[in-house]
């Protein structure tokens, strides 16, 4: 009989506690941010898609064709040809591709580059009606960023 | 019809039918309106994504369900002979007014006793049972 | 023609009343569910709808038009007959109980002497519309939430029955109008505390929202009974769902917080329908914060509850009721 | 002259429920579907005090009375049926009351 | 009032027909949830012709109790019941369907008769009290006071008989 | 649970016990098993109060090895045992004994098509139920190694004598004794 | 009872069916019928396309680890509520959104095709990361059990690439559909974008 | 344990079969449970799980198994620090790679701030099969902090690839010791909100409390770990019993509860949250300067061969790795213990003869996360 009635009245009180905390929730200010009217800033080290960088001094890509993120890459999304040019050391590159659709974002071609030609875009917000949207030509982007 | 019903006869009758027109009438446009397209399984009975196994009309349910609708179903209609008398309640005299519904809601209670001690209302696991 | 002239005024009250009954259903729902919607997006510290419409004002009203370009689909196994007729069933009795309600001396569709009951009766069809509907579903899910409401509703009636008869002996009448009158120096909530905590329990539980949303229990059965119902079958269970809100909140005024009684605003003859409207949503209000604010209960637990701790604590006030009206 | 002001209509309309339900009661084949056709007589019957009461009894309560105990003894009937049904399941697997070979539980 | 009566008048007919319909899908229909929807058809027009009768206390208590308690219980029965299919099958091949025809008709015509013909009804000259629901309550406290006490009595008792039905037996084991 | 007392109830079981390292392996003892003793190891493992920690299936030559890890609630001592399945891909069930095995088993039984004997449901788990045939974990012929070939080379200069693993289930290779324990 | 008869587990009777199909490549579904809406005029599709587009109710439905981002997205930080998207319906009668969030593999594909068929019409498909764009990490040679991309059993409107996305390329997702639908972003400009931000 | 046809048949005990999942709101995911119920009991249960396989054991074998990091975080999303922990510490054990001291370090702090991460998700996702909306948002609110925190370190909000072999691909930075400070700080105040919001609820009490009891010989027999066992007063954790990393050198205390019931795992993931914070709070402490990497990793890493065992503390139990190597740079075949797998299989005997809710409830204290199930 008791704890008929101490029950009642500790599961009584611990409700009011609830409603408490809710209460003071819903006059506290929203945290929310409301993209895409404000964005939040993204950290520099966000790991989007890798872009070839664009060396402002020479205002090309650092990329010796070796292939290396090409053989690192885990799930082989990364396609580098090069060709050899008269009158150029080494390679030149000719195709580098992403298929951003098998990438797991694990950041090994980036390391492994010997030139740190690659690095990740802050592109974080991809979306598009096509798959094929996002077989990126890197070295195209390269070319079209100012 | 009794003259003095009449009128309010006509107001019930007036919002039960605005009650069917407003149900019926979006049903009608959304028949209307809406496509209407089916697939392999789009009237197939939905669970989880899995077919069902047999129709849901065979089960059975537990006893506990019935017992609960019929203790509910007596109660409830003692105590809607309440009502007449709640409204009545101011011409009769204290004494009897208050031992007829002593009685009365003491022999209603002894249901909830009954089943109470009965073990109606405990739902014990069923590990051991099967 | 003598004669339909001289019923016309009447004629066009009715047609009036019918109106205001329809505005009042569909502007209640879009009105709260809008309300709930921004209420749970603030107490989730976040804004809720915001994009469609200043603030999102329209996303109810969107959702609402959405919904009739649905598709309705009959499940091939499903009854085709009730699980048509369902929804229809329980909407279609909402709207006689607004018929009866007291929004203020003066607002009010007709004033039936049996105006409770009304109130009583035409809620109890939805219980028979819920029931139809997950039945034809024959879905287990929609049988399982049929279930569940159909015991949880039938066993919180009781006490719900009993709180509001606790007030019927000390008014002597159904009427709202004269409950209303009688607590004109002080709301039957200061009388009857505890009647009024038993129904306030009780309408959680009868019109199926969390805590007490058992028969819809998402994490449990999916979407409980109208899991088959989709588009504007399942909006006019929503409907009625709101409306019947919408009427217990109202019933809980008129009997607990004294109808449309309060301080009369100046140069307004009908200030009572706001004091009345005020109190009601601060009743659904209410609701909807401990929606968002508790887990759900279990279901024997929910039904324990009823009938160890509601059922008995009502007769008792019942009782107490019955002696102090006598006596005092 | 109206015909819903007439005694008659009621009692016609009542013997109508009446054989309704006779007619179920012989023709329904399940426990439930008699429990359904009892309550089309009783509806009858009550029917049929209520317009007594309206058009030739002395006191207005008494009819209304009756029908308020026969609303109470039809609750009480489905309640019993309903846990009978659920006993003879139990027992016999059926709801057909041919299939019911005796009376022992 | 006039056209207020006349308009009465052909609710009045509509609800005969509700009534009438909802008896015929009961003992029509196949599947025993539409007839119990045919009962709680039958049951709304009933309550229509309380109110036609002058007592929309009963109406509504028709309403409250049928539809919202007993309808319901009948309708966990027929979930309880046989399966649909297993029912369709023999529910309308009808046992005795000659017989039962012939015995409602009889006896249909029978209380037609009786009714139009035979019987002469005395209207009561002088009334006590009227209609209203709280002649029906003081009523019941005070002249069939004893009947009040009884009905909780047998509603009692229909509880625990259902309760032990139910439960199987006594000893009250659940499953 | 005294380790010694252990250890000497598997030398009963098995054909040889193991002390590794286990800093560099991770477990601490490797206990090879005949097939119609594994479940009487599990069983003394259980009442030692071993809980399971694994069970797989590795396919080598001779035949696929079955291979279960065992641990200790209260003190650390990981033990690895392991057995050769027969010709038929067979072996006994310990899913009775340690109910957990349960699911290993039905998994390695998709992955390896290892039948364990015994077992009261032995129906695709993770596998969809038309993959009966698929065992996808079994390796090409071009991969498949011999079981000499996945076990640890012993350190160079090591003084003990040449634990030789077995070649084939049948042979017993010789066990490997060592007073102390990590 | 003789459906009953089945093998318990053997009721994917609707997977060969799936797999044939995933096989052949052939990514539309055929329909058993599909007939107008009994009244179509420009105007009526206008406005339900509207609203369809600003009340998009998702089916709960997470697969993999994209999941977690779409359940983010729905809460405080992010909000889909503000699109009128908060309302995730776990029956798909009351859906009209399927988030594929994650990996899809044999076993889970005939479900996939279930529920999204059992959808009312119309209904929207958004895959999710990219595991359900087109296989993602696992289009492999080793992969033996993972479907390569969702819109080989299920017509997809919207591909948010991303391992997985941030919620806001699943907001963007989103918005791009509403463009789909309606053939303009932001269908309800009310508050002007501010510049650059 | 199984079940067939012929039960369903019994009509006696008017059993039917309920399919619950794949997509089902409380089954976290893909999980796929056959209830036979009676009732509202469920009399049987049998999990069908592999809606979420993914073959990475296969794709293990077919790549150098410095490749195979990422798939480790996609195995349990939740804790895929951790997860990276377990397989960075199993090829060091292979390769015999000495690892700096800061690396350790690092990684006690970022897995550390995972765990903390998964079992607010865990908390949030739990009440919501509860049936409470509201403490999910407050929990993924504080969530999203630590994923700030991660994120500016290791690049991604969910499936790091952040450990290297032998290294840290990363240096955490000043801003990330300062917001880490801040977190904690964070966090310890908002525990006594989640007490009144939640813990102490009656409602939850009610559904919690002797619901899905086990027992320290059923974790035994199942081989149950983690929170679920500790909640049966068995203080076994990886941490502790095996410590691996730097685990040794922290001061914390490992939570148990005593009856073994839904209740007493929620209470101790809930107080595991609080111990985390400590050990990250001593590490940040004795953070020491050095290099992220070790000096000699081969860039084709080769691996011994012989088996390999490698166990951590996942949030939801101990994960072991097993490699089986050749002596090549690709597995011969690696075989991952995920915690939720045995965690998992006790459920038929937990929940035989509850309730549905409490069936829901036992799945969700069980904190699944089916990828990681069906790997």
């Amino acid at each position: 009989m008791k704890s008929y009635f101490s029950e009642l009245f500790t599961g009584a009180w611990s409700l009011i506690l609830g409603l408490k905390v809710t209460i003071k929730a819903l006059v506290s200010p929203i945290v929310t941010v409301q993209y895409p009217r404000e964005k939040i800033v993204v950290t520099p080290n966000y790991r989007g898609h890798i872009d070839l960088i664009k060396f402002a001094d020479t205002g090309a890509h650092k990329c010796i064709s070796c292939g290396s993120c090409m053989r690192e890459c885990p799930s082989d999304c990364i396609v580098v040809e090069g060709e050899k040019r008269e009158g150029v050391k080494g390679k030149v590159l000719t195709i580098f591709t992403l298929d951003f659709t098998k990438c797991s974002l694990c950041g090994a071609c980036v390391e492994v580059c010997p030139t740190k030609a690659l690095d990740y875009s802050d592109e974080y917000e991809l979306a598009g009606s096509t798959r094929e949207q996002f077989h990126f030509d890197l070295l195209k982007r390269v070319e079209e960023r100012e | 019809m009794i003259e003095q019903y009449l009128v309010e006869y006509m107001y019930v009758w007036a919002l039960l039918l605005v009650g069917i027109i407003c149900g019926l009438a979006p049903l009608i446009i959304s028949m209307l309106f809406a496509p209407r397209e089916l697939f392999g399984k789009t009237r197939d009975t939905y669970e989880c994504g899995m077919d069902p196994f047999g129709t849901a009309w065979n089960i059975r349910f537990d006893v506990s369900y019935y017992l609960y609708a019929l203790i509910f179903l007596a109660f409830d209609v003692d105590v809607l002979y309440l009502f007449p008398v709640a409204t009545a309640f101011d011409k009769v005299s204290a004494v009897r007014g208050i031992s007829e519904i002593v009685i009365f809601v003491g022999i209603l209670s002894l249901a909830i006793v009954y089943a109470w001690a009965k073990g109606v209302f405990t739902w014990p696991n069923r590990r051991k049972a099967c | 023609m003598e004669t339909f002239y001289s019923i016309l005024p009447e004629l066009i009250r009715i047609v009036i009343c019918a109106v205001c009954g329809a505005v009042i259903v569909f502007g209640n729902a879009l009105v709260m569910g809008y309300a709930e919607r921004k209420l749970a997006g603030h107490i989730m510290l976040r804004p809720g709808p915001m994009e469609v419409g200043p603030h999102g004002i329209y996303q109810l009203v969107i959702d609402g038009l959405k919904l009739m370009g649905k598709q309705l689909v009959v499940p091939a196994k499903a009854d085709p007959l009730l699980f048509r007729f369902a929804p229809l069933l329980a909407f279609a009795p909402v709207f006689v109980p607004l018929l009866v309600l007291p929004f203020s001396e003066k607002i009010q569709g007709f004033d039936l002497d049996i105006g409770l009951l009304v109130i009583l009766a035409l809620a109890s069809i939805n219980l028979l519309a819920i029931l139809i509907g997950g039945w034809a579903s024959n879905n287990k899910y929609s049988l399982f939430g049929v279930f569940r409401a159909v015991s949880q509703n039938v066993a919180y009636e009781i006490p719900m029955l009993l709180s509001l008869l606790a007030v019927v002996f000390m008014t002597n009448s159904f009427s709202l109008k004269a409950v209303v009158a009688a607590q004109s120096p002080v709301w039957f909530i200061v009388i009857q505390p505890l009647a009024f905590l038993i129904y306030l329990v009780s309408i959680v539980a009868e019109t199926n929202r969390a805590p007490f949303d058992l028969p819809e229990a998402e994490s449990e059965l999916t979407a409980g009974f109208h899991t088959e119902y989709s588009g504007m079958s399942f909006s006019l269970f929503v409907l009625a769902e709101y409306a019947n809100m919408f009427i217990v909140s109202s019933v809980a005024t008129v009997f607990f917080l004294g109808g449309s009684s309060g301080i009369p605003l100046p140069y307004f003859e009908y200030s009572g329908i706001i004091w009345f409207m005020l109190k009601v949503y601060s009743l659904m209000f209410f609701l909807v914060w401990i929606r968002w604010t508790y887990p759900r209960t279990r279901f024997d637990q929910l039904m324990n509850f009823c009938w160890k701790y509601l059922i008995p604590f009502a007769l008792v006030n019942l009782l107490i009721t019955v002696v102090m009206v006598k006596l005092l | 002259m109206m015909i819903s002001g007439n005694l008659n209509t009621y009692l016609i309309i009542s013997a109508v429920l009446l054989v309704i339900g006779l007619y179920g009661m012989i023709q329904h084949r399940s426990l439930i579907g008699m429990l359904i056709s009892s309550e089309f007589i009783l509806n009858g019957a009550a029917l049929n005090f209520m317009a007594f009461n309206s058009f030739v009894a002395p006191n207005p309560a008494v009819g209304q009375i009756f029908v308020l105990f026969i609303m109470g003894i039809a609750a009480a009937e489905a309640a019993i049926v309903v846990s009978i049904i659920i006993a003879v399941y139990r027992k016999y697997r059926s709801e057909d009351p041919e299939d019911l070979q005796d009376m022992k539980m | 009032m006039i056209v207020y009566r006349y308009l009465a008048e052909v609710l009045f007919y509509a609800l005969v027909i509700l009534t009438f319909t909802g008896g015929i899908m009961t003992v029509r229909s196949k599947l025993l949830m539409h007839a119990v929807l045919g009962l709680a058809a039958t049951l709304f027009g009933v309550a229509g012709l309380y109110f036609h009768l002058g007592s929309p206390f009963l109406a509504m208590m028709q309403i409250l109790i049928y539809v919202g308690a007993v309808c319901i219980i009948i309708v966990l029965g027929v979930m309880l019941g046989n399966t649909p299919d297993q029912l369709a099958a023999k529910h309308l091949t009808g046992r005795n369907l000659p017989l039962a025809l012939l015995t409602c008709s009889a006896g249909f015509i029978a209380l037609f008769v009786a009714t139009i013909t035979r019987t002469e009804f005395t209207v009561a000259t002088e009334k006590v009290g009227d209609m209203s629901i709280e002649f029906v309550g003081e009523s019941l406290l005070l002249q069939y006071c004893l009947a009040f006490e009884l009905i909780s009595v047998i509603l009692l008792t229909a509880i625990l008989g259902s309760i032990i039905l139910a439960r199987g037996g006594r000893e009250g084991k659940t499953s | 649970m005294d380790i010694n007392q252990v250890k000497k109830q598997w030398q009963k079981l098995s054909t040889a016990v193991e002390d590794i390292e286990y800093a560099v392996s991770g477990h601490d003892y490797n206990v090879c098993l005949e097939r119609d003793k594994v479940r009487d190891f599990a069983t003394l493992m259980l009442n030692e109060g071993f809980y399971l920690v694994d069970l797989m299936a590795v396919h080598v030559t001779p035949a696929i090895e079955v291979v279960y890890q065992f641990a200790h609630f209260e003190t650390r001592c990981r033990v690895l045992a392991r057995a050769f399945v027969d010709d038929k891909v067979e072996m006994p069930t310990i899913s009775d004994i340690y109910q957990g095995a349960n699911w290993h088993e039905r998994e390695t039984r998709d992955f390896h098509g290892v039948v364990f004997i015994g077992h009261p449901y032995l129906k695709p788990l993770i596998l969809p139920e038309e993959d009966v045939d698929l065992k996808p974990l079994l390796k090409a012929e071009a991969k498949l190694k011999d079981v000499d070939a996945v076990r640890r080379k012993p350190p160079e200069p090591a003084p003990a004598p040449k634990a030789k693993p077995a070649p084939k289930p049948e042979v017993k290779p010789a066990a490997v004794k060592s007073q102390e324990q990590s | 009872m003789a459906e009953q008869k089945k093998s318990l587990l053997n009721v994917h009777s609707y997977t060969k069916e799936c797999i044939e199909r995933y096989d052949g490549a052939s990514p539309q579904r055929t329909k058993i019928s599909e007939a107008p809406p009994l009244i179509q005029m420009k105007l009526s599709d206008a406005i339900f396309d509207l609203c369809r587009a600003n009340s998009l109710w998702p089916l709960t439905f997470g697969l993999s680890c994209c999941a977690i981002e779409m359940m983010c997205c729905g809460m405080a930080r992010f909000d889909l509520a503000r699109y009128g998207a908060e309302v995730f319906r776990p029956s798909p009668r009351q859906s009209d959104l399927m988030i594929v969030a994650g990996t899809v593999n044999r076993k889970m594909a005939p479900a996939l095709v279930t529920l999204y068929e059992q959808m009312p019409a119309p209904r929207y498909v958004i895959a999710m990361g990219n595991c359900a764009v087109a296989g993602g990490p696992f289009d492999v040679e080793a992969n033996y059990d993972v479907v390569l991309g969702v819109d080989k059993l299920i017509p997809v409107d919207i591909y948010v690439p991303g391992c997985p996305p941030r919620p806001e390329a699943l907001i963007e997702g989103i918005l791009q559909l509403q463009e789909k639908i309606t053939g303009k972003r932001f269908p309800f400009p009310q508050n002007k974008m501010p510049e650059g931000a | 344990m199984s079940m067939d046809v012929k039960a369903l048949e019994d009509d006696r005990h008017h059993r039917y079969v309920l399919n619950m999942g794949p997509q089902h709101p409380s089954t976290h995911g893909v999980l796929r449970v056959l209830l036979e119920l009676e009732g509202e009991y469920a009399m049987n249960l049998l999990p069908v799980l592999g809606y979420g396989h993914r073959c990475h054991e296969k794709i293990a074998e077919f790549k150098p198994a410095k490749s195979f990091m990422p798939n480790t975080a996609r195995m349990d999303y939740l804790g895929a620090l951790i997860y990276n922990h377990g397989f960075a510490q199993l090829l060091e054990k292979a390769a015999g790679i000495e690892v700096p001291e800061r690396v350790e370090y690092i990684r006690v702090i970022t897995s550390e701030l995972n765990r903390i991460q998964s079992h607010l998700l865990w908390y949030g996702a739990y009440l919501l099969d509860l049936g409470a909306f509201t403490p999910i948002m407050y929990s993924f609110d504080d969530r999203e902090h630590i994923l700030d925190i991660l994120e500016d370190v290791t690049g991604s909000r969910l499936t790091y690839c952040y450990f290297r072999v032998g290294g840290v691909s990363k240096d955490i930075d000043e801003k990330f010791v300062t917001g880490t400070r801040a977190f904690i700080k964070r966090l310890r105040s908002r525990f006594p909100m989640y007490e009144d919001l939640v813990n102490g609820n009656i409602i939850l009490q009610k559904r919690l409390i002797d619901v899905g009891e086990l027992t320290p010989h059923t974790c035994a027999r199942y081989g149950i770990t983690g929170p679920l066992l500790r909640g049966t007063g068995v203080a076994y954790d990886m941490r502790r019993a095996e410590p691996y990393s730097i685990y040794s050198k922290f001061d914390f205390e490992i939570p148990t509860g005593t009856k073994g019931d839904c209740m007493a795992s929620f209470m101790v993931r809930f107080h595991e949250m609080e111990q985390s914070l400590r050990i990250i709070e001593q590490a940040l402490d004795g953070l020491p300067e050095g290099s992220i990497m070790a000096a000699k990793v081969p860039k084709k890493l080769k691996i011994p061969a012989g088996d390999y065992n490698s166990s951590v503390e996942a949030p939801r139990g101990e994960l072991s790795y097993y490699l089986v190597s050749d002596g090549s740079d690709v597995p011969y075949r690696l075989k991952v213990r995920t915690p939720s797998y045995s965690n998992l299989s006790v459920i038929p005997e937990m929940c035989q003869g509850m309730l549905l809710s409490d069936v829901v409830s036992a799945m969700g204290a069980l904190d699944l996360v089916i990828p990681e199930i069906d790997r």
